[in-house]
C-alpha cells in the first residue's frame, strides 16, 4: 500500500489536525469532535448557515469549501463513508446564526440519511433547515431519473453560489433556490484509469485491466457507463463534452462554467491538455466558457483520471461564481 | 418482559451479535464498502455502554432510544442512521409501555421497517434490510408466545435473506452494482436476520415468555 | 500507460495552449513561440524582470509561479529537459523592463548550460543578468557541495521572495540578493514511493519495489540517501525534518516557513498527515512554523511521494513571503 | 578544404550520423534520460537545413555559427547547449579563415573542447562528451594530413569511449546514478566518435587531403 500515513483507523482524525494546525485563523472545531469543521467566524449572525458533510479522501471536498462566501461548516465521516447525524446536528448548531440552515451535499444513501436524521433533530431545536442534493453525474443515471444522479465535482458549483446568496444575505428559501438552480443546470461526467487503495482494508476501489478506461466513473469507482480501451485525451474529451452538452441542452450562443477536476493521480498538464480540448470542443457549439476551473477540486484518494462539469450560465448564476470567497483551498477575489 | 429484563436480553445479543461481524464485513466487502462488520461491531459495543450507563428506572421506550442513539453514532453509515432511525420509531410505539410481550415485538418491529422504508425510500424486494424486518415483523405478530414468536422470526428472516440472492439491488451503494448484485446474499438483511438468531442463542426468553 | 494525452509529442504544446486559453487574462506568448510565457502585463518598466524555465511535468512548477509579485516569463523545455538559449532569451527580452533581467531556476545541467548560453545572448543586446540557482535538496550533495545541490521544491520560497523585491522595484543586485539569501537558508527533502512514467518513451524515471520507499528522491526520480520499508508519515516525517534542522542549524527560538509538497500521486490527505508531524517535530525544538504551504507546487507528473521544505525565517524573508501574488496557480492577498 | 566543401562535408557527415541515434538513445537512457537520439538527430537535420540555407559567399566560421545556432534550438538540452557552446567557440577560432586544414580542424576542436570543460565545469576523466574531444584534438593535431588525421581522431576517440566505461559519471543526469554508473559507455563521448566515423564514412576527405 503505497501511502503515507499512521495507523489507518487515525488517518482522517490526524489529516484534520493537520488542517486545524495549518489554517487555525481560517477554520475551527466548534466542540469536542474534531470531525466537525466550521469557518473561524461561524455564526454569522442574520445569516443563513451553510452545512455539507461526507466521506473523507476527497479533499479539497468537502472540508475545503469551509470558508467565506462557501459553505459555514462540515461533518466529516471515515473514507468514503458518512458523518453521523449528531455531527450534522453540532455542525448545524455551530453554524446557526438564526437566519436557518442549508444542507448542501451529494446524493448518497449514507450522507443522505444521517443529514435527514440531523435535520429532524434541528427542528426539536427550532433550527428551520432546507436540503439541497447535488447530483450532477450523469453517468449514474438516465436523464429520466436526474433526481437519483450521484453528486460529483459539480457541485462546487453549488458551494460558490449558494455560499455567495447566503455571504450577500438572502433568507433561507432563497439560498435554497440558488443551489437547486445551479444543481439543476449542473452536468458532469468522469473517467477513471486506476483504483482508490482504501487505507483501513487495503481493497481497491474497483478492478480495470491495465490499459483500459471507465468513462463515467464515480467518485468512489462506482462503475460506469463505458469500459474500453483508452483512448486519445481529445477522444475521451469529446465523449464526455456530447454527453454533457447533450444533458444540459446546450445551444449556440449559451455560456458556461468549466472545471476540468483531477481525481488524484492525473497530473495537472493532463488537464490542461484536457481543458484545451473542451475549449475546442464547445466553441464548435458556439458555447463561450465564461469562468474556468482546472485542478483537483473533488478527488478520490491516489484514483488515476477526471472529471468535467458544466454549469449552464446565466447573469445572475454567473455574478454569484464570481463573487469573493475564501478558504484554505479556495480562493476567488 | 420487563424492563430490565429487556436490558440484560438486548446486551446477551448483542454480545452474540459480534460473532457475525466478519460474515456481514465479506458480504458487504462484495456488494458495498465492507463496514458492515465495523458498524455492527461497533454499535454492538456502543449499545452496550450506553444500556450500562442508563438508569434503572428507564422504561422500555427509553431503552429503545437509548440504543438508537448509541448505534447512530458507533460508526456512521447508512446502516447506522436507518437502524437508528427505526429503533426511534419503534420506542414511539412503544411509549407508555412498562413491560413487552411478542405482540409489542411485533409493533416495534413493524415501525421500526415503516420508517426505514419511508427514510430510504424502499420496498419490500428491493434487496436490503427491509426484505428480513417485514417478514419478522409479520412473524412476531402471528405468534402468542415469545420463544415461537422468536422462532418464526428467524425463520422468516432466514428465508427472505436467501431469496435476496435472486434479486437485484435497488438500493444503497449495492445498486450500484446493477445486475452484476444477483446472486449475492444482502449484507443489512443478513444482519437482520444474524440479530434474531442471536437472541436465541443468548436463550434470553424464559419458557412461555410472551 | 496509465495517461489522459494525444500524441506525446505535442504533449506539452496542448498543455501550454490549454493554460493560454485558460487564463488569457493573466498570462501570455510574447511571440510566435508557445514555449515561452510572460505575465500579461510584463515587460514593467523600471523594473526588474525574473525569468524562470525547465523542463515539463512539474506543474505548477514553473510555468506555474509566472504573475504578480512572483516570475515575470518562463521558458519551457520538454518533459524534464530543458528549454532552449534562444528560448530562455526571447523570454528575457519580453519581461526586461530595462532594470535588468534575475534568472532564477533549478540547478540541473542542461538548464544551466542552456540559461548560461541565453545570459550570452543578452549582453550582446546590453541587457543585464544575474543567475541564481535553487540548490535546496539536502541528499543529492552533502553540505560541504551545497553549492552542487539539485533544486526542487524549495524554489518556490525563492520566487516568492524574489518576485516581491521586484515588485516593490528593488534594483536588479537587490532582487538577486534577496534570492540567494533565500536559496541559502532553504533546505528540501523528497520521499518517493512509485515512479513517474515519461510520456514520450513510456519508460518509467526509477524502479522501486512495491512497499519500498526512496528517502531523499529527486524531482526526476534521481536516486536518494536511503531505500528500505515503507515507514509510517510519522516516522519519515522525522527522518526528514532531523535531517533539514540539521543542515539549516535550526535553534530554539527560530521561525521557518514550510512546504509539504505533493509530488503528483499522493493524496493531500497523507500531505496534512504529514505536516501535522512537521508542526509536532518543530514545535519539539521549540521552532515555530510562521507561514505554511500545503499542496503541490512542484510535482514530477505521477509520482507517489512528498517533499518537505523548511526557509529560516527572519523580518525581511517573512515579509516578502507574505507579499501579495497572484498567478493562475498560487494567490497570497 | 574550401567554405563550400566545408558545408558539402558537414551535411554528408551529419547525415551518417543519423544512423547512430538509436544507438544514443539507449545509451542515454541507461545512464541519463534517452534523449540523445533524439538531440542528434533533429540537431543534425536543423543543421542540414540551416546550411541549405546560408548563402555560398559564407566563411568557415559563419558556417561553424550556422551549426551551433541550428543545434543549440533543435532539441534542447544539455548536449545542444553544450555542443553549440563549443561550435561558437571554435568559430571564433577560426574568424578570418577562407579554408581549413587539418591544422584548423585540431584547432577548431580543441576550442570547442575548452569551451565546454569551461562551461560544463568538466574535466578529462569525468566521463563526458570532453573525454572523446580532447583526445580527438590531440590526433588532430598530431597529425598532417586530412584522412590520417580523421582516422587517428576516431582511433583515439574510440578508445577514450572504451576507457569511459570504466569510470563513474562526475558531470550531468549520469552522475546521480554514482557508483552505478561504472560500466557503462558515455553516450556523449560515444556521440563525438559517432560523428567523426560519419565523416571517414561519407568519405568527404579527398586522398592527401590537409
Ligand atoms: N435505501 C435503503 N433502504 C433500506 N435499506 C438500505 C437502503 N440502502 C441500503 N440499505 C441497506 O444497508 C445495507 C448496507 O449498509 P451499510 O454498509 O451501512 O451501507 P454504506 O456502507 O453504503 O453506508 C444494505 O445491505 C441494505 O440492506
Ligand atoms: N558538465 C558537463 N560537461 C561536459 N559534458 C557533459 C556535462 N554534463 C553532461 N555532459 C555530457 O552530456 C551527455 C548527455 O547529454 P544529454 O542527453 O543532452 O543530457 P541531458 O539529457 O541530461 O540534458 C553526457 O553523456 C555527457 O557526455
Ligand atoms: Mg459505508
Ligand atoms: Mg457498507
Ligand atoms: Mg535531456
Ligand atoms: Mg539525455
Amino acid at each position: 500500500m503505497k501511502k503515507i500515513i499512521n495507523k489507518p483507523e487515525q488517518f482522517v482524525d490526524e489529516m484534520i489536525e493537520g488542517i486545524l494546525l495549518a489554517h487555525p485563523d481560517k477554520v475551527r472545531t466548534p466542540g469536542d469532535d474534531r470531525r466537525i469543521l466550521v469557518r473561524a467566524d461561524a455564526p454569522l449572525e442574520g445569516k443563513v448557515g451553510i452545512v455539507t458533510g461526507g466521506g473523507s479522501g476527497h479533499l479539497p471536498l468537502f472540508k475545503g469549501y469551509v470558508g467565506r462566501g462557501l459553505c459555514s461548516g462540515v461533518a466529516i465521516g471515515n473514507v468514503f463513508s458518512s458523518p453521523s447525524s449528531q455531527q450534522v446536528f453540532e455542525a448545524t448548531k455551530a453554524v446557526d446564526g438564526g437566519a436557518g440552515v442549508l444542507y448542501l451535499y451529494g446524493n448518497y444513501g449514507g450522507d443522505v440519511f444521517n443529514f435527514d436524521l440531523a435535520a429532524d433533530l434541528a427542528e426539536l431545536e427550532d433550527i428551520p433547515t432546507r436540503t439541497v442534493l447535488g447530483r450532477d453525474d450523469v453517468a449514474s443515471q438516465p436523464k429520466e431519473r436526474k433526481h437519483d444522479r450521484r453528486g460529483v465535482a459539480g457541485i462546487l458549483f453549488a458551494y460558490k453560489a449558494a455560499g455567495a446568496a447566503a455571504e450577500r444575505g438572502d433568507s433561507l428559501e432563497e439560498v435554497a433556490a440558488v443551489a437547486e438552480d445551479v444543481v439543476e443546470h449542473t452536468a458532469t461526467m468522469g473517467i477513471g484509469l486506476s483504483p482508490t487503495i482504501l487505507p483501513t482494508t487495503g481493497a481497491l476501489s474497483f478492478e480495470l485491466p491495465d490499459g483500459e478506461m471507465e468513462i463515467g466513473i464515480g467518485i468512489h469507482g462506482e462503475p460506469g457507463i463505458h469500459r474500453g480501451p483508452l483512448e486519445t485525451a481529445d477522444e475521451i474529451t469529446d465523449r464526455i463534452v456530447g454527453a454533457l452538452t447533450e444533458d444540459l441542452a446546450l445551444e449556440s450562443g449559451d455560456r458556461v462554467a468549466v472545471l476540468v477536476n483531477g481525481m488524484g493521480a492525473t497530473p495537472l498538464e493532463e488537464l490542461y491538455v484536457v481543458y484545451r480540448r473542451v475549449h475546442q470542443a464547445l466553441a464548435g457549439q458556439d458555447v463561450a466558457i465564461a469562468k474556468s476551473y482546472v485542478g483537483e477540486y473533488a478527488t478520490s484518494l491516489e484514483m488515476a483520471g477526471l472529471s468535467i462539469s458544466l454549469l449552464k450560465l446565466d447573469d445572475a448564476r454567473l455574478e454569484l461564481l464570481e463573487a469573493p470567497a475564501q478558504s484554505p483551498f479556495f480562493q476567488e477575489s | 418482559m420487563r424492563a430490565d429484563q429487556l436490558k440484560s436480553a438486548i446486551k446477551a445479543s448483542l454480545a452474540e451479535l459480534v460473532a457475525y461481524s466478519d460474515e456481514l464485513r465479506d458480504l458487504d466487502q462484495a456488494l458495498g464498502d465492507g463496514d458492515l462488520g465495523i458498524t455492527v461491531s461497533l454499535g454492538a459495543g456502543a449499545i452496550i455502554e450506553a444500556l450500562d450507563e442508563l438508569g434503572d428506572d428507564a422504561t422500555p421506550s427509553e431503552i429503545a432510544r437509548a440504543c438508537a442513539k448509541a448505534f447512530a453514532n458507533a460508526n456512521p453509515s447508512t446502516m447506522a442512521a436507518l437502524v437508528a432511525g427505526g429503533l426511534l420509531a419503534g420506542s414511539k410505539a412503544w411509549a407508555g409501555r412498562d413491560d413487552v410481550d411478542v405482540a409489542a415485538a411485533a409493533e416495534f418491529v413493524r415501525a421500526a421497517g415503516e420508517n426505514i422504508s419511508q427514510r430510504g425510500k424502499s420496498q419490500l424486494g428491493d434487496k436490503t434490510i427491509l426484505d428480513a424486518i417485514l417478514p419478522a415483523a409479520d412473524a412476531l405478530a402471528a405468534a402468542t408466545d415469545g420463544r415461537e414468536g422468536l422462532a418464526a422470526a428467524v425463520a422468516a428472516a432466514e428465508r427472505a435473506v436467501l431469496e435476496t440472492q435472486n434479486l437485484q439491488s435497488r438500493r444503497g451503494r449495492a445498486s450500484w452494482l446493477q445486475e452484476r448484485s444477483i446472486g449475492l446474499k444482502d449484507p443489512g438483511a443478513t444482519a437482520m436476520w444474524r440479530y434474531l438468531q442471536s437472541w436465541e442463542k443468548a436463550g434470553v426468553l424464559a419458557e412461555g415468555a410472551r
